[in-house]
């Protein structure tokens, strides 16, 4: 078990992987359930299993729609959706390049788009 | 407090404990033969809530280097509330301690319950080594007690 | 307002409201203010006095005087006196169907010693103009920054609403932000636990045990106090050494704490100039921090903090874990 | 000057072999105040019990040290011998010098200053004790059940069984409570009302028990032993002395389309009505918020028909007050509301139905006379999806944090009597977990998944969505397969949580009892006094204590009623003597000591002082109750004058502890 990428998912996502009670109702509510090869409760258990390696390898964590439905529905507030956002962000850091700038941001904001759409979809194409 | 220019200092520790949990707790240690040092020595009390702020006081300007309070856990209060209440006393009363420059160490709140001998004895021991190490209490105390 | 005020107070003795009123009188000199309770419209007329430095909290006063069966009696309460008032009412210590309340306005209190140490002498009056203070004195009126005489408590104000009231006069001002209010503790928190220890040895061992505190203290109404009693184990007459100066403070800070309203009576009676509110003022902002906003007097069905729990409350070792020693 | 006697006790060598038993009697005989000082082998023999007796004779002692074992442990032995001895009992101080002393510490020289240094601090203590006798009250030999359910009718019965009187306050017109809605009970199958009505029958005509239906609790006062309480019957605008329960104006009445509380609002009932065949008391209700008369004086035709002359349209709310000396709560449960969980698809589909309304719609009685049919449609279900842990293990924010307890075994019962009925019937069930602790418990649930093919799966329900053709689409996952299925269900049923009736709140604060977080009411120890309420006199029955089914509900009810019993077969409580006790002329009357007392021990008073200046003074003052108060000292903190002060742990005893120990 990896516990440094585990603490580090833990603390970026803010989320409680230990409260999970292991209920399945994120992977139930799961919209976009079919698309993956692990599912929403699956990325909870591997986090808390330390096994972050082999779902940031894995291309369901691109499948999750951030659509909260997870987060919504979870009854002890575990959070799915952060977990895996957080999964994405690791991967993004270790290749250690972004393709957008910090900088260039604000240029490219829309009023009519969603901050939350925004933000995940940058985060999901800067592979 | 017993300070010698050439012996080493033991300090004087009083533990107040709730009769329900932690005297008895305090019986376990001695019922399984659990050595923590003499120079902490017990008062019974119905429960942690009725220790008042000047029994503390009034140990410190007795001599005491150190007062620790034990009391049942969280939520086993034999009254039920009674450590509840106790905990704020205690934690507003150690925050003014320590507002007035009296050392952190000196003051401490542990619970142990009736099951807990060999915490009882652990937290005696280190409880005793941390005012061992913090030295004669000389912030707060009564000159005119001083032997 | 003090004509408004005497206004009031004589048409309300006029009808029977009430029989007497509580208001302040002046003394040997014109900034040295009391207490004083009037019984006619002529009393009020010669000797009823308001301006800046009418600071005394009446509160205290109408444990005795609410207690009396001989009518109403008209209080003006500035928001500092109110706040003790819901307190004692709380505490079922005066009886509210005797007091009639007038809420007045408070824009902050002029600190006698800070006008003395900006150079002005001889004060016979002050009086408010904008952000000023016109002072008179004996060699003619002096004009000072209100900022720079308020007293300590006033600039560090608790709020400028009245918790109870039967009328107000004048208008309900705002409040400050918290942390004006607790820069000073949180000043003296910074400090390292030598420098703090020095700091109120140096303060406390002025402590001349004249009681002023206590005496004054809207909180501190027993019958009977532990300090009195030689039952208690803790009486004392005098403080003898630094461990009675620490002993006496820190009993009598937590003996009110969750029952302080901050009124800052403490520090301003101290013929020391010991900063007690800081003691008090310290109580206020764990309990603020640990377990809640809470202000005693405001009367919101919040109870005493140390009357009440939550389950998950922090342990007392949260005291040795905060961040510097 | 008091003569104090210090006994020393070597226990054997347990004490003797670390600490220098003769040196410390020896030590502590130098004492101010002693006027005795020996040590023995074994103190608590009858030979040692007999030197401290003779002591006390001879020297005429006023107090006690005994340097000995843990005063846990022999206290009260010597407590007693003192009392033989003509010496109050209160007046015996133990030094611990074996558990605290003897059995930590290895350095005889270190075990014997410590064993001294204790012997000090006891001396100094019993030099302030004060003779104290424990408190006497009587005792009202009549008990109080809250609530008339299962826990509250075997209370009853099993007080009234031992002689004792007991009544029953119920709010609703019958009692039984919700075990009268069930249909059948796990794990025996044996049906609720054939194991229940003979129960409330037996209250009917047991003459020690009153049943006080429709009425609640207005008010309590007094403490353990001697309650008084105010019970406001409320009107039911039917005499119940002279009803008969015919049931012939609940036929003729003309309002028809009242829903029916019974059956959970699935069909209807009258204006006037009774609640359902077997109630009791079988005794007929006016419903004021549906009868035309009572609305708008139209009708009267209930009246007119009743043989007995026994409507009684200007009938008001009359208030009983009476004594008891014990009081049961027992207010039991109440399913959770589900509407907000949105994804159950509760409120936009009728044939999404909770468990409760599930036993209605199977039992003979029921709106469907036992027949399972979808409330839509009343067509027979042909696919039944059972969902698990709805509202129960979740954040706060989200439902109830614990597990609710009955839920898995109804579910089991649910569906294997669904099974059994209607084999053609395809049974799921969504569970997170299984929990079948209990007698035969496990083999049931066993039973349901392989000898009646119920389909368990382990996941749970994402969403229920209703579909075009009435169906309902449940979305879940499958864990184990680790796969999200779509199952195209006639009937949703969902295992609501449970939560405590709303009314143990209130009642619990007239009674001064505690509750926790979740409304249930605590117990006094949650391993050893399971069915005491830490407020001496009341009681826990039942599910108002925490989630509990039929048999573990029963089992607790009568573990109550022994509780009471042992109480009521007392003619006089004796108290512990170390109480709390507030000095009135110092006392603020500032409530400080009764907003921290768990019991509810203190009440205030407006009392005349006599003042030095030949003036009278009311103030408000504190006063303890010795019978109700058991000791703890919460108070004696709070009171900010020092006013208030515990008996046998006084300020001024402790203080001289401190001061011996830190000398």
């Amino acid at each position: 078990m990896n516990h440094d990428f585990k603490d580090r998912i833990v603390r970026m996502s803010g989320a409680a992987v230990e409260k999970c009670m292991r209920c399945g109702k994120c992977s139930a509510t799961c919209p976009n359930y079919g698309e993956m090869e692990y599912h929403p409760h699956q990325f909870v258990y591997m986090v808390e299993r330390g096994e972050v390696e082999r779902l940031m390898a894995s291309p369901s964590i691109y499948a999750c729609l951030t659509c909260f439905a997870c987060v919504e529905r979870c009854p002890r507030g575990v959070e799915p959706a952060k977990v895996i956002e957080a999964v994405r962000l690791e991967v993004i850091r270790q290749k250690g390049q972004n393709y957008l700038k910090p900088d260039d941001i604000p240029a490219t904001l829309d009023d009519d788009l969603p901050q939350q759409a925004l933000v995940t979809a940058l985060r999901k194409f800067a592979k | 407090m017993q300070v010698n220019e050439n012996e080493t200092f033991v300090p004087t520790i009083v533990a107040f404990c709730c009769n329900w949990c932690s005297y008895a707790g305090a019986d376990l240690s001695g019922t399984n033969r659990l050595q923590y040092p003499s120079n902490i020595k017990i008062i019974r009390v119905p429960c942690s809530c009725r220790v008042n702020p000047m029994f503390i006081l009034r140990a410190f300007q007795r001599g005491a280097d150190g007062v620790i309070l034990c009391g049942c856990h969280p939520g086993d209060c034999h009254y039920t509330t009674g450590n509840y209440y106790a905990r704020r006393r205690m934690t507003l009363l150690f925050s003014m301690l320590d507002y007035l420059g009296i050392e952190r160490g000196r003051t401490r709140v542990e619970w142990v319950s009736a099951a807990e001998g060999q915490k009882f004895a652990e937290t005696m021991k280190s409880f005793a080594a941390e005012i061992a190490a913090l030295g004669p209490n000389r912030r707060l105390e009564d000159l005119r007690c001083r032997k | 307002m003090q004509e408004m005020m005497k206004k009031r107070a004589k048409t309300l003795l006029a009808d029977g409201t009430v029989s007497r009123v509580i208001g302040w009188r002046r003394g040997e000199f014109s900034y040295d203010v009391t207490p004083a309770v009037f019984e006619t419209a002529e009393e009020i007329d010669r000797d009823f006095v308001f301006d800046a430095f009418c600071g005394a909290n009446v509160s205290k006063y109408l444990i005795r005087e609410s207690a009396k069966e001989d009518g109403r009696i008209l209080a003006f309460l500035k928001p500092c006196d109110a706040f003790s008032f819901n307190q004692l009412l709380a505490e079922h210590r005066v009886r509210r169907e005797n007091v009639y309340l007038i809420g007045i306005p408070c824009a902050g209190k002029a600190d006698i010693d800070r006008i003395k140490k900006a150079g002005i002498d001889g004060v016979t009056g002050i009086a408010e103009d904008g952000e000023d203070f016109v002072v008179s004195t004996v060699y003619g009126d002096e004009r000072v920054k209100q900022a720079d005489v308020l007293a300590e408590r006033c600039l560090a104000c608790k709020s400028k609403r009245h918790p109870v009231y039967d009328e107000l006069l004048g208008e309900e001002g705002e409040d400050l932000p918290d942390d004006v209010r607790f820069a000073g503790v949180a000043k003296l928190e910074a400090m390292t636990a030598e420098e703090r220890f020095d700091f109120w040895r140096s303060e406390l061992s002025k402590c001349i045990r004249c009681n002023a505190c206590r005496n004054v203290c809207p909180a501190c109404t027993c019958e009977n106090c532990v300090f009195d009693n030689p039952a208690s184990g803790i009486s004392q007459k005098a403080a003898a050494d630094p461990f009675e100066e620490n002993m006496y403070h820190i009993i009598r800070a937590f003996h009110v704490a969750g029952r302080c309203t901050d009124c800052g009576e403490c520090s301003r009676v101290c013929p020391e100039h010991i900063p007690l509110h800081l003691l008090n003022r310290k109580f206020i902002k764990d309990i603020d921090e640990l377990y809640g906003t809470y202000r005693a007097g405001e009367d919101d069905g919040t109870k005493n903090p140390l009357t009440s729990y939550t389950e998950g409350d922090a342990e007392a070792s949260v005291v040795r874990e905060r961040g510097r020693a | 000057m008091q003569k104090i006697g210090v006994f020393v006790c070597h226990c054997g060598t347990n004490i003797a072999a670390t600490v220098d038993v003769k040196a410390v009697a020896e030590a502590l005989g130098r004492e101010p105040s002693v006027a005795v000082s020996t040590d023995y082998p074994y103190m608590c023999s009858e030979s040692g019990q007999n030197l401290i007796k003779d002591a006390i004779r001879e020297h005429a002692l006023d107090g006690v040290v005994i340097c000995s074992c843990s005063p846990r442990m022999h206290e009260n032995t010597f407590r007693k011998a003192a009392a033989q001895a003509g010496l109050n009992p209160y007046m015996v101080e133990i030094a611990n010098i074996r558990e605290q002393c003897s059995w930590i510490h290895k350095d005889k020289e270190e075990a014997t200053e410590k064993a001294i240094i204790l012997g000090r601090a006891a001396i100094a203590k019993v030099l302030l004790n004060a003779p104290l006798t424990a408190g006497e009250s009587p005792v009202t030999k009549r008990a109080l059940v809250i609530g008339g359910g299962i826990a509250g009718i075997q209370t009853a019965l099993d007080i009234a069984e031992a002689g004792f009187p007991v009544d029953i306050v119920e709010k609703e017109p019958t009692i039984g409570g919700k075990m009268a809605q069930l249909d059948k009970t796990f794990p025996t199958l044996d049906c609720a009302a054939c194991i229940l009505t003979p129960k409330m029958v037996d209250c009917a005509q047991n003459e020690n028990i009153r049943i006080l239906s429709f009425s609640e609790v207005e008010a309590v006062s007094g403490f353990v032993g001697n309650f008084t309480v105010k019970i406001r019957r409320k009107a039911r605008y039917v005499d119940e002395t002279k009803c008969t329960g015919c049931g012939l104006c609940t036929e003729k009445c003309p309002v028809k389309k009242v829903p029916n509380e019974f059956n959970l609002g699935m069909d209807q009932r009258r204006a006037v009505y009774i609640p359902f065949a077997q109630a009791v008391p079988k005794v007929a209700r006016i419903d004021p918020d549906w009868c035309n008369m009572l609305k708008n004086g139209k009708c009267g035709l209930c009246s007119k028909i009743c043989t007995v002359g026994a409507i009684d349209y200007k009938q008001q709310d009359t208030i009983l007050e009476e004594q008891y000396g014990a009081i049961v709560a027992a207010t039991g449960y109440e399913p959770i509301k589900v509407d907000r969980y949105d994804e159950y698809a509760y409120t936009q589909s009728k044939d999404v139905i909770t468990s409760l309304e599930f036993e209605r719609l199977t039992n003979a009685a029921g709106p469907t006379s036992g027949t399972l049919l979808r409330p839509s449609d009343g067509r027979h279900p042909h696919t039944i999806v059972f969902i698990q842990c709805v509202g129960s293990r979740c954040t706060p924010e989200k439902g109830k944090t614990y597990c609710s307890k009955i839920c898995c075994m109804y579910t089991a019962k649910h569906a294997m009597l669904t099974r059994e009925k209607y084999p053609d019937t395809d049974v799921y069930v969504f569970y997170i977990d299984v929990r079948t602790p209990g007698k035969n418990f496990d083999e049931f649930y066993r039973r349901a998944a392989e000898e009646y093919g119920v389909h368990y799966i382990k996941g749970a329900v994402g969403k229920v969505a209703p579909r075009a053709d009435g169906t309902l689409d449940v979305q879940g996952s499958d864990l184990l397969m680790n796969e999200q299925l779509h199952i195209r269900a006639d009937l949703v049923v969902l295992a609501a949580a449970i939560e405590p009736s709303k009314t143990a709140r209130p009642l619990a604060t007239m009674l001064t009892a505690s509750m926790d977080t979740n409304d249930f009411f605590t117990e006094a120890h949650p391993k050893l006094r399971p069915v005491e309420s830490p407020t001496a006199g009341i009681f826990l029955s039942g599910a108002c204590q925490g989630p509990k089914d039929i048999p573990e509900t029963v089992s607790q009810a009568s573990a109550c009623a022994a509780k009471v019993i042992g109480l009521l077969a007392k003619d006089k409580l004796t108290g512990n003597p170390c109480v709390a006790h507030s000095d009135e002329w110092m006392c603020n009357g500032c409530s400080n000591c009764a907003s921290v007392c768990p019991y509810g021990a203190i009440t205030y008073e407006d009392r005349d002082f006599r003042m030095p200046d030949r003036t009278t003074k009311t103030r408000r003052v504190a006063i303890v109750n010795p019978a109700v108060c058991q000791g703890c000292g919460a108070c004696t903190v709070a009171c900010p004058s020092g006013a208030m002060d515990l008996y046998g742990f006084s300020n001024s005893q402790i203080m001289a502890e401190v001061d011996a120990i830190c000398k």
